[in-house]
């Protein structure tokens, strides 16, 4: 299909609200507009297909499960796997888990975007130290906006914008190319893919016996087919038995609202 | 005496919520996102006093970074330092400098686990299945309004709570068992919660066939199938895993897989 | 269908048995007989229809599941709701869910009985401490038992057995007329009720935890299909399982008995 | 010396079992059962002795309440005590009217809740499902044997315990981590198998269609059923509990649920 | 079907291996080839029928499941009703459940074997004993193995040789003569026979609670349906769960380590 | 001075799991086994010494039993004794013995029940299904390859623990509550996957119908299903359990087995 030129400076513009921690609800709106869940959603509303978009985000979003920035380190980039993966998977059709094949490497190129941004800002720190020295609050003020969000919004909107524009016909031709065999092999990465969000995760929560827990959700996920939602409503239950029999001993705020009432 | 009110709270709040890493950098990283969150307050306090205002301003300044949620009670008990400081009481600039860099490294641990590691993975979990179906309600517009809905009040209540109980306040709540609780109530559920999704996303089988004569034996029917369901997408997050554990960088082991998956693909060992 | 005076007798006889506290085994006896479950069916069985009885008496039996009589208290009256509902729903054909609407109500009634009972007896107390003066042992236990027991025993059989013998013809009446739409409301109400016995349980139970067992109940229940004494053995492997780690480190009668044999 | 035989209490016993309550009232409540079920010891203990004998009844028919079967080892103790004071003990009226009143609160507790509140419902929740299927003697038949036979022994057995070991023994039950381990266990069976009789027997759905176009959408099977399967049921009970919890009578609730779902289903917003 | 004289002697040397602790591996070789699971399958396999021999077998070992050697006690000579049971049922054409039926009264003849080999050993002892008084070690070693094992090779080689290769024809024609009733009440007795094995395995754990995890696997199963090596790894989650809870507070080696990485 | 080397060790190793019970008789048990197991060890240490190597050997062919596996450290540790005393160390014969006395008993107990008890129990329950559908891989050999793989490395990790840290070491193991961990791991897992084998293996159902009339009533499908599935299989497990219990001889158990169900059978009343 074809992007036009406001669709693609759209998609430009989501991109630059889904880099980490920006501003209009910092860390809390982007934890929301970065994953591509959202953002591929709102790529496909732009696009007129939500529903495909819903459906491509969500497979490009299951790699970055546990993606975790700590202390300003960003491993990759999902923002942009998850706006320009899905606004070309959509321009040429692609089934979702291909897409996220092709998507995630994206996530590699956009952290040079993210370091970028970090080190140029720095000079805008310097120019704040002396507005201190003058006590110049509004200064201050206008400096932790302005420059540093209009250097990041050009540097995102732009490439962006560009790579949507012109990018969505030659890769959709080489995508037909792909058809068959090729195609095939990048839906069996795509499968495989969504192990390292997971895995990630269950590093991040290290702790041995965390293992167990996971493969308990996994056989009783496969064995008894229920729903997700269902599963986890089972995993509460057991989560609340262990909790309480783990800290049985230690009174809480909790436990004493419990023998008050 | 001059006195912060519930409005000055609030307002610097939501600078902090809206403006913490507008001019993040690898420097003094969210240092001017704690200026600027703090200013009015500031202004206010040291109204006739610019020289103290300077050397306010200045000590802000210093380099900050925290998990900007779960740490914000960070700013709002600096602040309830500085209304004591600018009203005469003995609090001297190192004692809120301290502070700030003595809380935010272990604010910052708990609260990027508890709600990165554990909560968001949680939510993704529970709205990317329906997403897969194109259920945008119960899938991206459920997972944004959950997240916002869980983190905005505990910032805030975060936030509020600094402020009034102060340091002590907050260094019980750390240690309490009840943030113990949760963080192991919230650790099963998500771990359990993933295994779920391994199941139904992580997508792998053989489409091998051993010849045997004049049949052939399905090794996924008959040989994998009966040893566990689902154990080879299990094998491979669990090989996964344990590459990460070994400290490969995550990029490396994205690379091992799509390059194992697309050799693997190729020869027709495994399919989707 | 027709009922005659010696079965509505009886049927206010099964009443009689059935109040609160009753004796011919007291409250042993009448926690049986009391519940709908049971009388229910035993009217059943005097209007020559037991499992019609059984049915409608389990249907009327589940909102009063947690009725609990503490300090001579009663809450509602299920034995007059089990003898009388049944009675008049099986006289008019109606449906468990829908008897069970019509029947609850009854049971405010009956609490009127019980209170005049508790009210009259007192006379007899004050007898009995005359005779006590006189050391006159057989007239306190003739005092116990007769006086008192005559007049429940009136109170209790005439009112049932006549609202039995003439209520039957217009409450089958007034259902005729109910048929269709207000019947299936009946059965929407009939079809809640069983909530308010199963809430008052869970109070009673009393500790928050309850909700979560409860809540896993529930869940187990409609997931697997199993039948409910299934349900409850793996309910009992659960409650065995966190007994035994709750108390571990106290020991009890029970472990020194274990490290004995 | 007079002395009391097994046969003594077994008499008292079953006295007490048939006639606790056959004058219950608002005055002395369970006073005249207690009289008349002691009454045969009291005449063989003070036998010669008839101002002793008056005094015994007048003791025993001051207020009395409790759980019938879990508080009856009070009585049987009150009788140790009575053939002790009898035999030249000196034991004053006031140290049993004191026990018998100092033990009736604390195990009519228990009782109630251990009877009435967890092994009743659970026997009914055993045995209803098979009545509704028309089964009798899987269902109140069973019903009752059960009941009696639970009942009555733990009776039988507290009530000699009571004599025999003294208020000791029974203090010790009562503190005994036996007792509550089976309580926590009952408790436990009881919640899991209400919330499964929750499951079979609450029945409330919805007939709602949300017209989409063309199609439409039926809500019970589209939205209610992706979330959890009988979700209105389970609500239904979650909102009466919360009912009762706020301190509202049962016969309120009562009639709000009656008015409630007459309403809804009169409307076709609800069905069974 | 016919047996040969080198099949018959093969078998007879099987029953040799899997004597309880006999050499080749000893103890731990012997915990292999004792098993009728394993034997009755090695028997199948000299008689080029594998797959009759694993089914009979395994048939055959469920009753010993927990057969326990402690301290030199044989309970039942597993081996021999493993060996000549599988021997013969495959030479008669029975069904593994009436095999087991039959071959498990076998196991009570063998341990005659054992306790003769036990006796006779001893005077091997008194030889030793001199042969240390003149510290002639290689005398000692040779007494070891020797003597005693070509004994118990004769003792067991030639009794099996001898009922395979003589007793197959008239056990068949006996079983033909069983066919119908009597054989279906073998397959009864078949049956209920691993109850046996799993009951003493019960009993070897010791301990009350264990039953109640035995009938939570019982029930799992049962209304589950899930394949045991399934149900296995579900109890393995609860087992996990349980002992990490119940040692929560002792610190091991385990936690030391967790509490490093 | 003589040193043992890892080799002579793991040619001790080798000879006692190979011949430890070669001449295994009433009179002494394993003690010619573990003579031949350590004479190539006394003849090194003892070389130029024959009345030292003779008492040596006159100390090892005394009474000796434990479990081979779990109970090798006492050897390898007595081993380490020998070497010492060989050396000049003042260690007298008496010690030896005693130590290996007082160990064999303790070792043979925990050893027995595990791997007797619990683990071969476990494997064989794991591996017997696949060979009742005649999977000869998955069946016996997976359950002789695992058996292998887990008793030989525990039995030589063992044996070199004990040599090298000693009675200490093994007595530290024993009391560590890892040991107790795995015990109480190993018996649930077992307990529950006996329980499923139950399921499995143990058939037995009623063909009984009463005559209802025209009708009549399926015993097993209306009445015994109805309470439970499987419920007679785990009637006569736990039956057989009881009698077990009540310290009938396993073989008058395998009788009343035999007979019950013959007479039942024959009978009609029970069948396969
Ligand atoms: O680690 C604390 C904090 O550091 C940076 O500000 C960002 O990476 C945040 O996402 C993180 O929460
Ligand atoms: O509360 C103790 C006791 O009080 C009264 O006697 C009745 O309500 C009984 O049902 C109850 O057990
Ligand atoms: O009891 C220890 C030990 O005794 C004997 O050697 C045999 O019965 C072994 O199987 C057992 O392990």
């Amino acid at each position: 299909m074809h992007i036009n030129v406001w669709q693609a400076i759209l998609i430009g513009f989501v991109y630059f609200l889904g880099i980490n921690a920006q501003p209009w609800l910092t860390t809390i709106g982007t934890h929301v507009i970065m994953r591509p869940l959202v953002n591929g959603t709102i790529v496909g509303l732009i696009l007129g297909k939500p529903v495909e978009g819903c459906l491509i985000g969500a497979a490009i979003n299951l790699p970055f499960l546990a993606w975790i920035s700590a202390g300003g380190t960003v491993p990759m980039d999902q923002a942009l796997a998850g706006t320009l993966g899905t606004a070309l998977a959509i321009a040429s059709g692609v089934k979702p888990a291909a897409a996220a094949a092709l998507a995630v490497p994206l996530g590699l190129l956009g952290t040079v975007i993210w370091v970028t941004h970090m080190t140029v800002d720095i000079s805008f720190v310097h120019m704040a130290d002396k507005a201190a020295e003058q006590g110049n609050v509004k200064k201050i003020n206008f400096l932790n906006i302005w420059p540093p969000q209009l250097i990041v919004f050009l540097m995102s909107v732009i490439p962006v914008a560009l790579a949507v524009y012109f990018g969505a016909e030659p890769v959709a031709h080489v995508i037909n190319i792909l058809k068959g065999r090729p195609m095939d092999v990048l839906s069996v990465i795509g499968g495989v893919l969504p192990a390292l969000g997971i895995a990630m995760n269950l590093r991040a929560m290290n702790g041995k016996g965390m293992i167990i827990f996971f493969i308990f959700g996994f056989l009783l996920t496969v064995y008894s087919g229920l729903p997700i939602l269902v599963v986890s409503a089972f995993a509460a239950f057991i989560g609340y038995v262990y909790m309480t029999l783990y800290f049985k001993n230690e009174p809480t705020a909790d436990q004493q609202d419990k023998s008050t009432d | 005496m001059v006195e912060i009110t519930r409005k000055d709270l609030n307002r610097s709040f939501w600078r902090w919520m809206f403006f913490s890493h507008s001019n993040y950098n690898y420097e003094r990283l969210q240092s001017m996102g704690v200026t600027y969150a703090l200013s009015p307050i500031l202004k206010k306090l040291y109204h006739n006093k610019p020289d103290e205002l300077k050397e306010a301003l200045q000590r802000h300044l210093q380099f900050f970074n925290t998990e900007p949620s779960f740490g914000d009670p960070i700013l709002s008990i600096s602040i309830a330092m500085e209304e004591q400081k600018a009203n005469g009481q003995p609090i001297p600039a190192e004692m809120i400098e301290g502070f700030k860099t003595g809380m935010m490294g272990p604010l910052a641990g708990v609260g990027d686990t508890l709600f990165q590691g554990i909560i968001i993975p949680i939510l993704l979990s529970f709205t990317i299945p329906f997403a897969t179906e194109g259920n945008i309600i119960l899938g991206p517009f459920a997972y944004g309004v959950l997240l916002l809905g869980i983190m905005l009040p505990i910032a805030h209540w975060l936030w509020m709570k600094g402020y009034y109980t102060g340091r002590q306040g907050i260094l019980e709540l750390l240690h309490n068992s009840l943030l113990q609780k949760v963080m192991m109530f919230a650790q099963i559920l998500g771990a359990v919660v993933i295994g779920a999704l391994t199941a139904k996303f992580v997508t792998v089988s053989t489409p091998l066939a051993i010849p045997l004569g004049r049949t052939s034996l399905n090794v996924q029917k008959k040989v994998l199938d009966e040893l566990s369901l689902g154990i080879l997408p299990l094998a491979v997050t669990l090989a996964t895993y344990w590459m990460l554990k070994k400290k490969l960088k995550p990029t490396t082991v994205l690379l091992i897989l799509i390059v194992g998956a697309a050799v693997l693909g190729a020869f027709g060992i495994i399919k989707a």
